[in-house]
């Protein structure tokens, strides 16, 4: 549990603008992750939201668990969607058609929706510079549709299409790291998050939302279903993926990087990876491998936070 | 109330089967998924409010002397407010067949 | 602007018919021969003369993901593409119309690859036929003109909200300048007032959209889907109507020429029917007696306008600008054939697939289908189609 | 024809256990399906599946509305739904509870044999969770006389492969032993 | 893998085939509910007991233009999509036919958005039923299993060369268990050698392939693909013809069941088909001269098998998965319509559009439908479409 | 004119394989990168391209440039068509269906293709690692259709659909930056090239070949029609855009970066600007601005190829 | 020699409208686009290569004598080898009409 | 009703013209197309553009098959094109050469008026390049009387703006004086 949640819940917004009665997994800690954003937020929000877990749980015609305004076109576009509400609202205020008043656009998809299916779409909308913010949801695979590989599944890890076999390991391609490709894109606000750390997402949701032009945040999300944990453990596992460093928090601002939280101790792979039915089948000898490469990327991160310094 | 998805007809769809009853979602208990209860032990409660900042389906709530408890008309019993409470006063029952 | 007869390349018309229209929001990507129309739109809004936003997307997919975005919000929306363009976008193209969100579309009318081809045909929007859209199809730069504001009094028909396309033929109608009738600013207003659509989405009146559908409610919302359809029948002829009391152009969903005492006809669609005219015109000084059948609205389609205006008629010629690979042959013909079917005295019809990618269709090839065409009909020779000009 | 239908929650494995039965059953010569209620519900969210068995081949694409034969995996549901819904005189209705058949209430004057088994109990002892989808099977076996226990055994093992297939194997020998019929 | 009865989920029977089929190259995206058939596939491939090239793909329209890369060096090529999955490659889907590139696609159909569905239907297919594939419709397990291979043999044969999909209803068949008889080895090999495509892209023998057309060669390269179909179809026979002789198991273009005598027919495409017999049969004992003709070739159309089965016959009550909206119903009747216009006696056709998106259509339905139908077409209701199940 | 080029032509593989006939614009020098491109990969080669200039004059039907396999099928998706290819080619040598050989697998594209419409197909293909070549073609708007606008066109540049106006200065977006995005995808080999430096270009085109995995290349190709200039300044002008250190020339490689090209002298970008239709109607407060923006970008390119040495 | 394209039959096209006879866009004389030609002062000329290595048509060729020159069949004149020519040994002359 | 054809290069602005004379025709009551050849040419290859120009609608959509009038605007296209095709008796070809009309070889016996115009020199004089599709107009103007000089001033400035406008203007007066006319 992050050290500063325990006497600071009653700071954050009490009402729910994503509320009960959808129909995620028990224990999805993606469902806990639109929670959290949809505080940050607050009521004054249009969102797109691609097809996936977070659609299709919060939207089964007649009922909706959506209290701001919300829109789910498909599944690779909800950054093209809200480009045109983004458009569309500014037009309008411009030309008097509506009263001005500042309105967040987000877009939120899950990893496939993003990286994968959606990039073309995120890539534009990035390039063109809407004032909107991008979140992805990256549950490290296709959960929505029985736990398909995405460009976000770590390397080794079992799913559906890139199942642990004879003649192979799981996934084979590294985890893509959409953070750095936003980056590249020359953004004013790129940051990764977690829900197992609320306050700090919290903050880079309403950060983002505040900066003018395209802001996009990463959110892992863990998903006891895809993952195979136990549910209770949601939290727990993101925890574990920021303190052993496989999913450092950081921001980039302007092109700036700032680590946001350094663990105290960072925690071997092993203790996140094992547990994990996805990652059941890794041999000792390939877990190091993939620690140095964890190992690598974080220094990388490290490195780069410092230069700005 | 929206009316049951089975029993709708045609004309009582907006067009483009615009929803205007925002969170109506709540007309879905997702109680019924549960398998294991939640259950507070008040007295132990420091009232941090963890439980409730973690918990998935938005359904802890907190009791007019303040300590928090589960709404069981939608917590699925995964567990995770048990597992955060930071002084371990919550504990998961076993629903009753 | 004042109301003036312009000579004019029927993209610039169109384009400056969007600004008068005053949209809030083009999104479109460059597309042969689509282009002239949004290149002049992105000038007028450089040059401040609309005010709107220019949406300069990556892709046709994300065009009509944005036009879906801004028409979601209620501002107003128009797109244009051609061919590829329409392919690459088809799965959203649906979702628009499922939506119900109101937009315009100039579908400059573009072979479908491959092979790639630049030129005009109607394939790229047969493709997209059952989507739910209304579909206009005009025949000179007038009517393209004109039907930007009646098509955008349609689609944002409160009955209506559903997205519409202006097919005009490419090239053939979009390169071409010629003279179009300009009218004032004054008529566009009182003729297309601004409508707040009902249940757009803004934090003071949160919906939502897009939600989905299990089996037992998926019947219900397409059913809203077809009404809309049927809704919209009404809804283009009353818009019609007052355009050409405004303007004294009328329009109508399906329009004959001296087809009351014919006894066959040529059924065209798109800009093939002037000079269907013309030919007629000359084969009636020669005692033929022939018409001319257009259709303006394909959908919603027609059907009874259709059967009225070839009630009697020994046989049809349709003249296809596409073709459904190893089934029936030209989809016009398909769905006339059907329209028809099993009344008494029904039409023989013959099908020709003509024009494929640009190959012109000039005056004497007209000649020829009719005058084959009629042959076959009374040789009984009316299945199948025929690949018009083929060489082999 | 035989038609079963299976309730149980996302993740309970409801629909293998209709896999198993007629699979079990094809391999005897015999004609069935086995599929569930195509829904996107969730892991935990109540869910259904279905069987058919039959001597001739089967030429039904619908779900099952009138069961001969219901199966209960899950004790919560009892009180969420009817399993009996559609069920004519004579059917069999097969629950994981820990109570004896005529302490479950079935709507009276309705004659249905209702089969219990503690099948929470019988898997959490042998399989180490309370997985009882393959122990359920156990029961279905007993009560309807359908297959035999030696029928499903090839198709178990190579589903969950050989350890974990006789550990669920035994789970359904204990559950056919253990069982209680009614009526 | 020797030949056997198994009781099998039909998604993984598939799957299976495609690996007795020795593919080498397999590229998909996936969708509800095809997914069960990829990832069975890449466990086969996974485990080493397929030696292939899985293509995760990024999105269905790149798995398409993989496919087309991959058929195009000549690499025998599968895919599987649905829904959103297919009108996202509908632009390469289409010039994977004009290319001439063979594959083999299992398109579980679902239902197209919005609003979103997972469900079964046909309108996916729909969408691209002018694309120039070869379109094949499977009823259970062991049609989808053998269709594979006959599949891939008529998909490869020179004569034809185009891409070929078997279409199998989404849930209803792919979550299906049930018995499917696997052949072995042996006879698959024999049934589909390898074939080395002739213009296949490779160093040794350049060749450039998808140049553009002008006008003056675009209508001829078109009828090329047209050609292809037509040819298709005695390929499509003899494929059948001869997995039949190998395996007991014949299949026709159009299938019929008790019409001989039958004054009227219920005509359906994929899984309906079986409890259409049934209700058929049940029917039968009640003295209704009823029969079922199931319409199992799709593309290109049968349009001979189809008039023979039908020849002599009052009424036809045709029952559509898909509408075109706006149009004239179901695409199904639609087109029957079109080939028996004008035909002497040609019977009525009533048109019944139901099932969208997963809606239960049980015996009962059935058995309603019919008789309704009967009813309708001796009342001379023939026109439009009935939306079964509707509520309001 | 670059100061190898004087007397090593004849170093230079002199077969045509991409011919004349073509139908390019008089003074075409991205005909002129697919030509030097060309010579580098050689005749065991299988190019895939993208709809745009280079397709449409290559080949109209009966007629082709092309003298190795070659194919085109949308406008797109080029990447992916090579990665099938690629996977087709593999699976069949490993099979023994076809005799084993080094083949290079190679998608071309123009800017548009690339870094717009393509993106999603070009970010899938190289997270998937196929041993292909990406080569993109960048005359900085789509020219094919007329001169409209990328996200590769550079600020300020005057197209037909970012046309200066009174109410806007042309482009008004940063040119995408697609080398540093391919770089993001941690693939290999990533390097800049122009057809105005052959000897470069060809190299980098050969290490990409013979990179195993995928390889990015981007090569600025001047376009007198779209940039209106004089034919025969096409030359020229690429020159100058390295020479003022607007386009860089620079490789990474496995991450590190490695200078390709050092102007001895800096130019001023006014240098490379003047004279360039598409830029007439920038101010020279404009263009100062513009020069702050290169000065920066280039600072950044030295500063990490420094710190790789 | 391919067959002109508006000649060409629907039998005679391969399946595909594969082209199988590469490199046959040399039939397209490209010389036709031309309205001026670069003229090389053959003694001048150093022999190089540049103009040869810059022609966006390939159409410089070596003469026997190893100075280059331009193939005036594709030629389009573009003037590029003229302005590229260190020595400057190449002039753009008008065509005439 | 009027048919002209005209043959220029790609970038030479041949639709300019064709657009120029449709755009004045249209300005004086008359209906008129102007259309181009719809090719993917570039830069530099030969094209062709069309224009019709008549008192009534007019209802064609094909190319110009049979010209009356024919412009040149490139005098090298003259040696790979026959520039008369199609053309009927009484035909007038319009060509942009320092050459006299007599000195135009025509195919013998061919009743066709040629017109030359030195283009290039007026318009480098005036313009400061060789681009003569306005300069060309003069040459159209003064052959066929079709329109007036005063009837393209408007949509020249309108098509060119003000100071480029009166340049164009002033090399289009030119060729209208220093025509030669044929015949
Ligand atoms: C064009 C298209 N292809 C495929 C699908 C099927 N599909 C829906 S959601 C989904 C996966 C979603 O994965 P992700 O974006 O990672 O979100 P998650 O469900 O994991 O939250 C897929 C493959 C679709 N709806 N549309
Ligand atoms: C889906 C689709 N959209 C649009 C087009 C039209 N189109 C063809 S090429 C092209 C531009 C090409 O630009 P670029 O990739 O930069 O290459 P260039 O022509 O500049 O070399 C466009 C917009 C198309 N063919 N397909
Ligand atoms: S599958 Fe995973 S992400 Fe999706 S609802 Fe379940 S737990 Fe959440
Ligand atoms: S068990 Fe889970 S759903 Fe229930 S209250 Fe606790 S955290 Fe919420
Ligand atoms: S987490 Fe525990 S201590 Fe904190 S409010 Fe909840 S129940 Fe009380
Ligand atoms: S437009 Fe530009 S890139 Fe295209 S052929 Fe002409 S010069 Fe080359």
């Amino acid at each position: 549990m992050d050290k500063f949640s325990v006497f600071s819940s009653r700071l954050v917004e009490k009402s729910e603008n994503f509320t009960s009665g959808h129909r995620a997994c028990q224990g999805c800690a993606e469902a806990l992750a639109v929670r959290h954003v949809m505080k940050a937020l607050g009521r004054d929000t249009i969102v797109a939201m691609s097809t996936g877990c977070m659609e299709i749980i919060s939207s089964p015609l007649p009922l909706t668990s959506w209290r701001v305004p919300w829109i789910h076109n498909a599944f690779e576009n909800s950054a093209a969607v809200i480009s045109g509400c983004e458009s569309g609202i500014k037009a309008m205020m411009r030309k008097g058609k509506i009263p001005a008043k500042k309105i967040n656009f987000v877009a939120m998809g899950g990893d496939g929706a993003t990286a994968d299916i959606g990039m073309g779409a995120l890539s534009g909308a990035l390039e063109r510079g809407h004032d909107m913010v991008y979140i992805c949801y990256d549950n490290e695979a296709y959960m929505n549709t029985g736990i398909q590989r995405s460009s976000s599944t770590p390397y080794g890890a079992s799913t559906t299409t890139s199942p642990a076999g004879k003649a192979s390991i799981g996934q084979h391609t590294q985890k893509k790291n959409m953070a750095q490709i936003a980056v590249a894109h020359n953004i004013p606000y790129v940051a990764t998050a977690c829900s197992s750390f609320p306050f700090d997402l919290m903050e880079k949701v309403k950060s983002a939302a505040e900066t003018p032009g395209a802001a996009y945040v990463h959110v892992l999300s863990v998903c006891p279903t895809g993952w195979r944990i136990p549910t209770q453990d949601a939290i727990k596992y993101g925890r574990l993926a920021v303190d052993s460093c496989v999913f450092p928090l950081y921001e980039v601002i302007e092109g700036k990087y700032r680590l946001s939280y350094k663990p105290y101790k960072k925690l071997a792979l092993t203790e996140y990876l094992k547990g994990q039915g996805r990652f059941r089948h890794l041999t000792d000898k390939e877990i190091q491998l993939i620690q140095q490469r964890v190992d690598k990327d974080y220094e990388r991160i490290l490195r780069l936070s410092e230069e700005e310094e | 109330m929206a009316k049951p998805m089975e029993k709708i007809t045609w004309q009582e769809l907006e067009a483009g089967s615009v929803v205007t009853e925002i969170g109506n979602a709540r007309e879905y208990e997702t109680g019924s998924w549960r398998s294991e209860r939640p259950v507070v032990e008040a007295s132990q409660c420091i009232k941090c409010g963890v439980c409730w900042l973690f918990c998935p389906d938005a359904c802890i709530v907190r009791a007019s002397d303040g300590h928090f408890e589960a709404d069981l008309t939608y917590c699925k019993g995964c567990g995770i407010c048990a597992k955060e409470c930071p002084v371990g006063c919550i504990t998961m029952i076993a629903e009753e067949g | 602007m004042a109301r003036q007869r312009k000579g004019i390349e029927v993209s610039i018309a169109m384009a400056d018919a969007v600004a008068q229209a005053n949209v809030d929001v083009i999104a479109a990507y460059p597309i042969t021969p689509q282009t002239h129309i949004v290149e002049h739109l992105s000038e007028i809004v450089a040059n401040g003369e609309l005010d709107a936003e220019y949406v300069p997307v990556e892709s046709e997919h994300s065009a009509m993901s944005v036009c879906c975005g801004s028409s979601a919000v209620g501002a107003r929306t128009f797109t244009s593409t051609s061919s590829q363009g329409l392919a690459l976008m088809a799965e959203i193209f649906y979702i628009a119309a499922s939506m119900r969100l109101p937009m315009v579309m100039a579908l400059a009318n573009r072979s479908l690859s491959g092979p790639l081809s630049i030129w005009n045909d109607h394939t790229d929007t047969m493709m997209v036929r059952d989507a739910g859209w209304i579909h206009v199809f005009v025949e000179n730069g007038q009517e393209s003109y004109d039907n930007v504001f009646c098509g955008f009094r349609i689609s944002e028909d409160p009955s209506v909200m559903l997205p519409l396309a202006v097919n005009l033929d490419g090239f053939i109608l979009t390169h071409m300048i010629e003279p179009v009738i300009y009218e004032d600013n004054e008529t566009i207003r009182k003729y297309l007032p601004e409508v707040r659509m009902k249940n757009a989405l803004h934090p003071d009146n949160p919906v939502s959209m897009g939600c989905f559908a299990m089996p037992e409610i998926y019947t219900e919302a397409q059913m809203g889907r077809e009404q809309g359809l049927l809704d919209a029948y009404p809804a283009v002829v009353k818009a019609w109507k007052e355009w050409g009391d405004l303007t004294g152009r009328y329009y109508r969903p399906v329009e004959t020429y001296r087809t009351e005492d014919a006894e066959y006809c040529i059924v065209t669609m798109g800009s093939y029917g002037e000079t269907a005219m013309e030919v007629v015109d000359a084969l009636r000084e020669e005692g033929e007696k022939v018409g001319v059948v257009k259709i303006r609205l394909w959908r919603p389609f027609p059907f009874e306008d259709f059967r009225s205006a070839v009630e009697g008629k020994k046989s049809l010629i349709v003249v296809d600008r596409a073709i459904s690979f190893g089934g029936p042959g030209g989809p016009v013909a398909l769905e006339l054939r059907s329209a028809l079917y099993g009344r008494p005295n029904a039409p023989a019809i013959v099908n020709y697939v003509a024009g494929l990618a640009g190959r012109d269709v000039a005056r004497s090839d007209f000649r020829k289908i009719i005058l084959e065409g009629k042959a076959k009909a009374s040789k009984g020779e009316t299945e199948g189609f025929t690949l018009y000009g083929l060489r082999g | 024809m035989l038609e079963i239908r299976l309730h149980g929650r996302g993740g309970q494995g409801a629909v293998t256990s209709a896999e198993l039965i007629a699979i079990a059953a094809i391999n005897k010569g015999n004609f069935a399906q086995a599929f569930p209620s195509f829904g996107p519900e969730r892991r935990g969210a109540p869910v259904v599946a279905f069987c058919r068995v039959d001597d001739k081949k089967i030429n039904i694409r619908a779900k099952v509305y009138k069961p001969d034969v219901v199966i209960v995996l899950d004790p919560g549901l009892l009180s969420l739904l009817d399993p009996t819904e559609g069920m004519g005189e004579g059917g069999i209705l097969i629950i994981n509870t820990k109570k004896k058949p005529q302490e479950v209430a079935i709507a009276p004057g309705r004659s249905i044999k209702v089969v219990t088994v503690d099948a929470n109990t019988i898997a959490t002892e042998e399989l180490g969770r309370p997985i009882v989808n393959t122990t359920m099977l156990g029961g279905f076996i007993r009560a309807t006389g359908l297959i035999g226990i030696d029928d499903i055994k090839e198709p178990l093992l190579e589903r969950f492969g050989k350890k974990l297939g006789e550990r669920n194997l035994k789970a359904m020998e204990r559950a056919y032993q253990e069982v209680s019929i009614g009526e």
